[in-house]
């Protein structure tokens, strides 16, 4: 086991276990976003309430709980980094961010688009949008302070810290934000508390939620092969590789 | 005390690192190289510029990590003995440390209590033996460049640590300034201290041995 | 050429504990923070002139202004207190004493929290002693006031803490003002929620000790946090 | 489940297959951009290993 960590040290090492990995991941995203859309869209019966318009939950669940897991995942790349200095955690970070920041703005717009025929405005200060919006602007700040900073290395490392700030903080951002829905528009039902929802409803939901775990991690390594070239571009197994292909 | 300063190598260096490896942004600056300052000791830091004369220094007093090596303080690892590694260290780098709008005494008295160990000497001591006696209660803010360098320096003085690590700590001075602080730096090499530098004119420390060190 | 005769080590004072030393670096920050008014007075006037701005904008009648005067002194005091903090670290950085405090034997997070408690006594402890005038300007009631005051003196610490994080993280930078905001103000929006809430509260006569307590919970885990965090961001932004 | 009425989504078109249109296209934009990057890095480095090369060989020839 230890081996294996050590390994994932080594860029070289990284680029390819990512490289094997890909395509798997890929396919599984494939399969099951067809199987969820095609439960989702046709074999799953309207809701009673919100009649076809519950439908949009098979995008906007799975993109909300992915925003907020990609943070929690480069919390953890950015502990990794920070504690035992593996370079290649840096890379995580860095490049989920995008990611992260993709399916926040989704989880929003798709959360705003389901708020009109529900609600009748396309912008409901609910509780959970509320968060959602705040977590973008987390994503957004973590983005700008990495490009601000020239150098690499204190780039890689005073964003891991505003990472772990900005984890500590999103509990405490989400039940202030909960707290001061209750206070101002009373207990009303939440948006986004999902109808009863029957089997034939449930496993598309559960399909497309891993379609875009399985995405999310098929892009984050493509997109760190590519950080990772970029990195080593000057030892040699880069330049073989750039040699060969 | 005999003009050659005795360095007897058999006890620890006070200041050892050990194949360090320093990069800016994509460039290598230096790799695997190793460095021992030991007491009675004066090295000058000597390489062109750009080749990392300051970040080695940096490296060496804490500031700057290294991305590959070891730094030892008198044998132990310095990430065991921080506390004690700091307090007998001092830097004086390019910039002074010194606020403009504080007066010299003021400074000195905040760089006294920065530092853990005994203070050697009150601030007015150490001004007066750097000449700046008349300047006492002038906002640094008003002092000359050299005159504010030799604040600076008069922290080293105030610190009473045993390593100095000075980065160009001649510049802006006139002749006569210069022979004072060397004159310093002999008295603090003999009195069981070390000095590390850099300079680009010729260092002249009548007395004492002075070692050099270049960077490619 | 000076003699060097005379011993260089003349006396033995006690070692700085490193209590003293945040004493002096306290001392140090408040007798540089009077030689340089202009720096602490500018976010006190902004706070002034933006809350005065509301009235003009929204509507002079009194109702209205009862309704958003809590929010407004609130926003006005955290963006205030966001420009104040532009100056805690970058003066220190500039003229290199930034390095001698990281470079110190005493623990930095330490030396960093004195120089947040100096920050707040410029800034804070102002925009507090203001406060109750702007409170007048915004005909808030007396009961309102006092717990307008309470929330501001459990928040505006937490918003040095904080604000000193990311002053921290973007002390080397050139283009950092806005980038400040950027980072800070999503980690103001629990103290700002609470505070505001406990002040309308008040004005209905509603028990706010709950949101106080929160306020006072957050303000006390700013306390024990972000220090450390600020000298880990210094150490990484100093190199 | 006529094909009619699944366009129509009993009444919801305008907001469920935007959100899908939208969410579908961003998917798509997020794992092309990666692939069109290693492309162009790998082109670039080859670009500039090639130049390196013609350089130490325009040296060597001084050399001699």
């Amino acid at each position: 086991m230890w081996t294996f960590i050590h390994k994932l040290g080594s860029p070289k090492h990284c680029y390819r276990i990512a490289g094997y990995f890909i395509p798997y991941l890929g396919t599984i995203s494939i399969v099951c976003f067809i199987y969820g859309l095609v439960g989702g869209l046709i074999l799953a019966p309207a809701d009673y309430q919100q009649g076809d318009g519950f439908r949009i939950i098979y995008v906007h669940v799975p993109s909300a709980f992915l925003s907020l897991s990609v943070y929690m995942v480069m919390a953890l790349s950015a502990t990794v980094s920070l504690i035992w200095r593996i370079k290649m955690a840096d890379v995580i970070t860095k490049v989920s961010a995008p990611l992260g920041a993709t399916f926040t703005f989704l989880a929003l717009v798709t959360g705003s688009l389901w708020g009109k025929p529900m609600w009748g405005t396309y912008w409901v200060w609910d509780a959970r949008l509320t968060s959602e919006l705040i977590l973008l602007f987390l994503y957004v700040g973590y983005m700008a302070l990495e490009s601000a900073l020239e150098d690499r290395h204190m780039a890689a490392r005073a964003s891991n810290i505003l990472v772990l700030v900005g984890v500590v903080n999103i509990p405490i951002i989400h039940y202030s934000v909960v707290w001061w829905n209750t206070l101002h528009q009373g207990a009303s039902i939440s948006l986004l508390n999902k109808p009863t929802i029957a089997p034939s409803m449930l496993y598309p939901l559960l399909a497309m939620l891993v379609a875009f775990m399985a995405f999310f991690f098929a892009v984050m390594l493509m997109r760190a092969r590519c950080e990772i070239l970029l990195r080593e571009q000057k030892s040699n197994w880069v330049k073989e590789l750039v040699q060969t292909t | 005390m005999n003009g050659q300063n005795n360095i007897n190598t058999e006890v620890a260096p006070l200041l050892n690192a050990q194949n360090l490896l320093c990069e800016r942004g994509e460039r290598v600056l230096f790799a695997n190289l190793s460095l021992s300052l030991y007491a009675h000791q004066a090295l000058h830091v000597r390489g062109v510029n750009g080749s990392g004369k300051t970040s080695l220094l940096r490296i060496l007093c804490g500031l700057l990590p290294a991305v590959e090596g070891e730094i030892y303080w008198c044998g132990r690892d310095v990430r065991h003995c921080q506390h004690e590694y700091r307090a007998q260290l001092a830097y004086v780098g390019h910039k002074s440390g010194i606020k403009a709008e504080l007066t010299a005494q003021e400074n000195l008295r905040t760089a006294q209590m920065l530092l853990a160990h005994a203070p050697a000497c009150s601030p007015t001591d150490a001004l007066d033996r750097l000449g700046l006696a008349n300047v006492i209660n002038l906002p640094c803010g008003l002092l000359s460049a050299g005159q504010q360098q030799r604040v600076a320096l008069a922290r080293l003085l105030v610190s009473g640590a045993r390593v100095w690590i000075l980065d160009e700590p001649f510049t802006a001075l006139d002749q006569n300034i210069v022979a004072l602080v060397s004159a310093l730096i002999v008295e603090h090499v003999q009195a069981g201290g070390a000095v590390m530098l850099t300079s680009h004119q010729v260092v002249a420390l009548p007395g004492i041995e002075l070692n050099y060190f270049t960077l490619n | 050429m000076v003699e060097a005769s005379h011993k260089l080590y003349v006396k033995k004072a006690v070692p700085a504990s490193a209590w003293r030393a945040c004493l002096q670096v306290l001392r140090r920050d408040l007798l540089l923070s009077l030689r340089r008014r202009s720096e602490f007075s500018n976010p006190l006037f902004f706070y002034v002139i933006v809350v005065s701005l509301f009235p003009l904008a929204i509507s002079p009648a009194p109702k209205t202004l009862q309704m958003i005067a809590p929010g407004v002194i609130w926003v006005a005091a955290l963006l205030a207190t966001l420009l104040a903090l532009e100056h805690l670290f970058r003066s220190d950085y500039d003229d290199g004493s930034l390095e001698q405090l990281v470079l110190s034997p005493h623990p930095l997070a330490a030396l960093v929290f004195a120089k947040v408690v100096a920050h707040w006594l410029v800034t804070g402890l102002p925009l507090l002693l203001l406060t109750p005038m702007l409170a007048m300007f915004l005909h808030l009631s007396a009961q309102q006031t006092s717990i307008l005051l309470l929330t501001l003196f459990l928040g505006t610490p937490t918003l040095s803490l904080l604000g000193a994080v990311g002053a921290a993280l973007t002390v080397g930078l050139r283009n950092r003002g806005l980038l400040l905001a950027l980072l800070i103000l999503p980690l103001y929006i629990p103290v700002l929620i609470f505070a505001v809430a406990s002040v309308v509260n008040a004005g209905v006569g509603v028990v706010v000790t709950g949101q106080l307590a929160v306020l006072g919970a957050l303000c006390v885990l700013a306390l024990c946090l972000t220090p450390v965090t600020t000298a880990a961001a210094l150490k990484v932004t100093l190199t | 489940m006529t094909l009619q009425h699944f366009f129509s989504m009993g009444g919801y078109a305008r907001y469920v297959w935007p959100c899908y249109g939208l969410v579908i296209g961003l998917l798509l934009v997020n794992w092309w951009l990666p692939l069109r990057r290693k492309r162009y890095i790998i082109k670039m480095l080859a670009r500039r290993m090639a130049y390196l090369d013609k350089e130490a060989l325009a040296k060597e020839r001084q050399g001699e």
